[in-house]
């Protein structure tokens, strides 16, 4: 059994800027999957195009990284057709909530055991700084010279609203509590969103380390994650970020545990072939 | 080449027209099912709107005691509907043609020259109990004309409407006789004679095409519904639990197609169904496909375009879209069935070669194909290749090695200990993330170099006929080119059908090298196949047919075509 | 100056069945142009397709009837740069927020000044009976035999989750209704939208007009729609469909109002040309 | 021909190679002034990664006292600002090549067989005040080597380093003068006189294009980011104020070029600047652009694929996907500049051309052509044709009227009483949804009709020398091969280049007729422009040269393999 943490960083020719929140949220990561204790060749991380979704390259694991915007539906395939494998989808604000958004919509609604990671850096990393979705009013980039006019995308309430069975939020800046909510969302039955706020040292000097520190809070105890209402409120309530697990839905069943195919059989589908006896009796149903 | 058109009533063509909504499907299946039955052949397609109900629709139902496999413009007997049914068939009634409709429709179409045969379908079908069984009146009509037994169509019936004992069948049963004894009464010299049609199967093209998946080992399909490929969506859906599918209805074309190569990624054979609109939306997932070298088997029936188009209409439109949808360089197949034991054994054939070549496959199909049903003998079940081509990712599997192949064998994740890596950035051996532009190279000369193998599997051309003027047909318009060659009476024409456009057998070439002249006929506007066979063979077609009207070729009709085509040659 | 409610349906050959809910929204949308007085050449209807976005071809208005699931952007588009024009984008549920929901997520974030009516008939009507992604969990059909198994999208909870600035429910069964909600919606400066539930005949035989008028409420004199939590909780706080006015947000500036072309000048672009001698100065700014 | 390349010191090719993030974009940008302003041509061309910081990159800046306006292999300055980029530029580093690198750095490189000059970049940085003016030594260095004035230089420093008395321009000052002192110390003979190059308007090829929409009358540009044709959006936003633009960076690119189609059918020009990837997804939008015939402007910036493949690298593979885009037939006009004058030139071009046929304009350029800069006397904004095509909508206004053209008068809403309706099924004259297939077939005809106009419109290639064995250049190729054809020293040698791909004016075949061979010469893996070429004249390339690593063509190495061709002839 390979570990997914074994990797260091020696020999690893990282494209990532020093001081770049990636660096954190990866060593959350690695540190997830260390308590988690996957092995590698168990583990499939799926990613898009961005500074964030090169992290499948860093880390001990199979990788699907594919199109820009389009992790999720590739994500939700591979949970759905092997169940012996654990499925993490990782990408940037852009990739995930701007190309990629009628897909978070519609997988929070297919709810597959999938855990969700987006590098949240509230900016487009790898192509030079323009705005992403998550973007706030004001900002200045070569695209929006004059400053982002668009409402900023708040993806904890929109996955609220869609009744998501995990939505949390963590901070690069803080690895222990992202590993700790890495695990909490891995282990959840279901789609686990889990929005992490990721300074970009190279093109947000607004939303830097200190300004993500000074403009977010951590859920107290006295909240009920299960309550949806109060769940939108946390995450529209304030004009701070709420961190920690902000809604759970335990209710709902997943993708994969409504499928006939898996209702009597646990093979993963690779390892079936086709019936041709049954496809004859099939046939023979068409004779008129 | 086939002998059919003897021009006497080898085959009679009946007609069902009406509006959406109507039931025109209903006398469409019940008629299939009553001269099936009664050893007849049956050929049906039809044409519609895109709407849900109202409209102007209609069915061919094509009858012989031969098999018949395509549509002829020349319609024998027509049952009208409702009024304006008469009007929009109008362009196809003859003076031979028989028109039945209601007394009232017929009057007020005073101008039609046809042999108007008057018959009350509602009064009928309300005297059998509800208005809504005119349409079973009008099936009666037409079994009555065709003169099949009725003491074999009653139990049809029964197992047609449902239990026996119900108040559906039995009035069905009565209006059915009512319309059979009218039929019968109009002596209208139609009948047909029973053939060797029993114990056949009676199937759809999208039956077909869906029967394939499964023969492929299909596992996961993922579509966004667009006509008219929904038909094999729907299919799947149908039988998913017998035959262990997973299957899915995604948000839009390219989540379908993103799903499709995870699913193909983890070794479950996957398919998408869409139509010329939705494979434009998928061109970057087929790039995906091509840069990952994930197999993918894309159905894309085609209608007519551009944009939304003509969306429940046939055409041939989207053979350059299929050739060129993604960007960059890598290599494809395209499959076009002529046939529906053809649409079975391609779409079987696309999930062996996707796999065994890791390259995206289209199966290119239409509106005609989809829609249409006849009797097949059997399905080549025995034919498919179930052949599987997997390696196990040991401990130092690299998806993108170098050393063997093209392709580089393919795991899948959790097969082995080794890891899976896919990247669609251009990548290293092990599938990761490089800007080694040596490496690049390599990479590109090893996908490209694929498809040397990909030759090798090319199925080859059918040639019918020992005419020295071709007449080149691609996809479904295959049955209707020999018949309409058939139909001209003349000995110098052979038809060359070609089943895969892409890559294109040698012996196409070499044939057409040889021909006196050279006609394709083809369902588009600007000849895309004969810009390929163009670029591929060097060969220049001396004569196009070409049709996108949004209508198929009718034997008949493009008999006419060829023949006025001949004479210029 | 032609009005836009002058058609009649005679001559009109409406693709539509006999009663399906969308004879009501034409009626009440009539109305509504009548009662907003707003000349036909004057409105551009923009439409995607299925049978909801026919619309534009049975009333008298121009229309840019474009592709399944994209008529929010060339509406934004034609807003943005005619500003004379009244712009509506119209279509079905599959339309609206299947295929094009990314469009919608981000049409809300952008605010342009437009009505979005979208009529909601929990299936796909002109494909022949598929799920959309507000079919009800459980619904039958061809694709779906065993029944539906995604959580249905909630338009209204996610729209409010957007912060959209005008959100609004109605009933094509209620033309009276529905004609006043449309007039606030249009009168609205900015994206408006309408969730209409529109009964099927043809291929929903579960939410015909009875189930909806069961399984609604209006929303009461009590509720204050510029509160957005509570918009919320009365989206998501029944399992009825609350009708009327659920959200207002009338602090946000238009997506129009916020562009330089328009500060100083309110002629339509197409009326401006290029401006050469601009351009002259700015080559001239290369000159090393 | 253009007579270049003595192989004498007519010019230096000057390479800054690095780290992302190190500031090599900061020389390039003030060698570039300097060069321009001391009377020097400087023609400049980059390679990078897909990263922000780290890696290794290079910028080429070729000087010369004559114009230059293509890269070449041959590096005879290389200023290495870190170890990495030794070795990333090993492969062109020859004998003659001066290497300035650090000494340590230079050390660890024993290997290389080239000039060394060691200079402590650093080290002279921290004297001058801070580490990271090192970039500001280095172009010292390059300005002592090339023998620039350096009285000249100074004032040129404080406007770019801005505020005179600021800490920064002082400093960065005090760097480049410790840099060129060194560099003339070197004495390496690599002297450029200065020539006619003042006055001259020194820009890249993103800034060409952005002109030409500014010249073409561009209102709107809707595009999602994507290297390397971001620029150009980038370019618009900075100008938008200014020239009155409505610039908006969409959720994706589907929403893009739906919302540059809405913007063109109120009448304000619109444009999509993307990449490969961005136009798959863009597929169905540019069939809806030709079923509606509302104009519309692509700018594809191509990049190698497939899928993402090297995001920042350079290559012609998309020619065949801007041919084929979309579903359906519908015409379209791709333009591939080859100048910097061009990419101005048919930009605007590209409008005009939109607007009058109602169709796609492809306007195809790539990562060699947007990342380049170099002189030019001045842009052709006399040429440009700045008609409009629009009519008022009367009364009875109908948008698809067959009464005239095609194409039909194209009237937008709100410019007169009448009504614009379009509509992406096939419709009638009014623009309304139809089923009328005779309707259809006219309408088909119409559309496709408007390539008699397009041809009219099309443009001539360019023929440069008397030879009679022809190389055939296409887009951004065009300098290098003007003087790699000069550099073989041939006079049998000529190059056609081709700006205008499709439709192609018939005296490319004409011309290349005549000739006794034909070599094409392009940025891609299978030689798509030969197949074009094959199919739209009949004439097979006897020879292609194609380059497919992501980097550009360069005069020297390419005069190399024509020549090694040319004795295959
Ligand atoms: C279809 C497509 N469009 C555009 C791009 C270019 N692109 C690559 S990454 C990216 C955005 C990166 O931003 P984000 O997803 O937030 O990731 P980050 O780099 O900030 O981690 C874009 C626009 C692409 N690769 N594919
Ligand atoms: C890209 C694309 N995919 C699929 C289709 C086929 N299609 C047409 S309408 C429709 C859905 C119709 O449902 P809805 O939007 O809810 O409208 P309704 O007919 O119910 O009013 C679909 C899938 C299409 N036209 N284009
Ligand atoms: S560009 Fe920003 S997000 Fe990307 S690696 Fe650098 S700091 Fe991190
Ligand atoms: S299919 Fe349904 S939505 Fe469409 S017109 Fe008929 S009843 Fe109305
Ligand atoms: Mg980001
Ligand atoms: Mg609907």
């Amino acid at each position: 059994m390979t570990m997914a943490y074994r990797h260091g960083t020696e020999g690893l020719d990282m494209a990532w800027c020093p001081g770049c929140g990636n660096f954190g949220i990866r060593n959350a990561l690695l540190k997830a999957l260390e308590d988690l204790e996957i092995p590698a060749e168990e583990l499939v991380v799926v990613s898009g195009i961005g500074q964030a979704a090169k992290m499948p390259h860093y880390i001990k694991c199979s990788c699907f990284n594919g199109l820009h915007g389009r992790a999720l539906p590739p994500a939700t395939a591979i949970a759905v057709c092997n169940r012996d494998l654990t499925v993490i989808a990782e990408g940037g604000d852009g990739d995930m909530y701007g190309e990629g958004g009628n897909h978070f919509i519609h997988c929070v609604r297919r709810n597959p055991d999938i855990t969700h990671l987006v590098h949240d850096n509230m900016v487009y990393g790898l192509t030079k700084g323009q705005a992403s979705p998550t973007s706030m009013i004001g900002f200045e980039t070569p695209v929006q010279p004059e400053g982002v006019i668009l409402r900023p995308f708040d993806p904890v309430a929109v996955a609220v609203a869609l009744d998501a069975s995990f939505v949390a939020r963590s901070f690069a800046g803080d690895p222990d509590h992202l590993s700790g909510i890495i695990v909490e969302a891995v282990k959840h039955r279901g789609y686990a969103l889990v929005d992490i706020l990721q300074p970009c040292v190279s093109f947000n000097r607004v939303n830097d380390y200190d300004w993500f520190r000074e403009n977010s809070f951590e859920v107290g105890d006295d909240h009920d994650p299960t309550n949806r209402e109060a769940a939108f409120s946390l995450a529209v309530g304030s004009e701070k970020l709420a961190l920690g697990v902000i809604y759970r839905n335990e209710d709902r069943k997943t993708f994969e545990e409504q499928q006939p195919v898996w209702e009597e059989d646990g093979t993963p589908l690779f390892r079936r072939g086709p019936d041709l006896e049954e496809l004859r009796r099939l046939a023979g149903e068409y004779e008129v | 080449m086939k002998e059919m058109g003897n021009g006497g009533r080898a085959d009679v063509n009946l007609v069902v027209s009406g509006a959406a909504g109507q039931g025109i499907k209903t006398v469409e299946k019940l008629l299939g099912k009553l001269l099936g039955r009664t050893g007849r052949f049956v050929f049906s397609t039809k044409e519609y709107m895109s709407r849900v109900r109202g409209g102007s629709n209609s069915t061919d139902l094509r009858v012989s005691a031969e098999a018949v496999d395509c549509p002829v413009e020349r319609v024998d007997l027509l049952l009208a509907l409702d009024g304006p049914a008469i009007g929009h068939m109008e362009r196809r009634i003859t003076e031979e043609t028989l028109v039945v409709a209601s007394p009232g429709d017929l009057e007020d179409r005073v101008g039609i020259r046809a042999r108007k045969a008057p018959v009350d379908l509602e009064g009928l079908a309300e005297e059998a109990g509800r208005k809504v069984y005119s349409n079973t009146v009008a099936a009666g009509v037409a079994a009555g004309v065709l003169g099949l037994p009725l003491e074999e169509c009653l139990p049809v019936l029964e197992g047609f409407f449902g239990d026996p004992d119900s108040e559906d069948v039995k009035g069905n049963t009565k209006a059915f006789k009512a319309g059979f004894e009218k039929g019968g009464d109009l002596d209208a010299g139609l009948e047909i004679e029973p053939g060797e049609a029993a114990g056949m199967l009676l199937m759809s093209g999208g039956d077909a095409v869906g029967m394939g998946a499964l023969a492929g080992g299909v596992r996961f399909i993922c579509s966004y519904p667009m006509s008219p490929s929904t038909a094999v969506l729907v299919f799947l859906a149908r039988h998913a639990r017998r035959f262990g599918i997973v299957v899915e209805q995604a948000e839009d074309e390219i989540s379908a197609v993103n799903m499709g190569l995870g699913a193909w990624y983890t070794g479950a054979r996957a398919m998408v169904t869409t139509s010329g609109g939705g494979l434009s939306l998928m061109a970057e997932g087929v790039s995906l496909c091509g840069m990952l070298e994930t197999p993918m088997v894309f159905h894309v029936a085609q209608r007519p375009g551009p944009a939304t188009g003509l969306p429940t209409r046939t055409g041939q439109e989207d053979l350059e879209l299929v050739l060129h949808a993604g960007h960059g360089e890598f290599p494809r197949i395209v499959l076009a069935p002529g046939t529906l034991e053809q649409a079975f054994a391609l779409t079987a054939r696309a999930f062996m070669l996707a796999e065994k070549h890791q390259v995206p496959v289209f199966l290119l199909t239409d509106q005609n194909l989809m829609d249409t049903f006849y009797q097949v003998r059997e399905l080549p079940l025995d034919d498919v290749d179930t052949t599987r081509f997997l390696a196990e990712a040991g401990e130092d599997y690299r998806r993108y090695s170098l050393d063997e192949g093209p392709p580089s064998p393919m795991a899948v994740p959790g097969s082995g200990t080794g890891l899976v890596c896919l990247d669609s950035d251009e990548h290293d051996e092990e599938g990761h993330i490089t800007e080694d532009l040596d490496l690049r190279v390599r990479m590109v000369d090893k996908r490209l170099g694929k498809m040397e193998g990909i030759a090798e599997d090319v199925l080859e051309p059918e040639l019918c006929g020992e005419g020295s003027i071709i007449v080149v047909s691609w996809g479904s318009t295959r049955n209707a080119c020999l018949e309409a060659a058939a139909l001209t009476g003349r000995d110098d024409l052979a038809v060359l059908h070609v089943c895969q456009p892409y890559p294109l057998s040698r012996k196409v070439g070499e044939i057409l090298e040889g021909a006196d002249a050279v006609i394709t006929v083809e369902g588009n506007a600007t000849g895309q196949f004969g810009r390929l066979l163009r670029d591929l063979t060097g060969i220049t077609p001396d004569a196009e047919i070409l049709r996108y009207d949004g209508l198929p070729f009718r034997a008949d009709t493009l008999a006419e075509q060829l023949s006025s085509q001949l004479e210029g040659i």
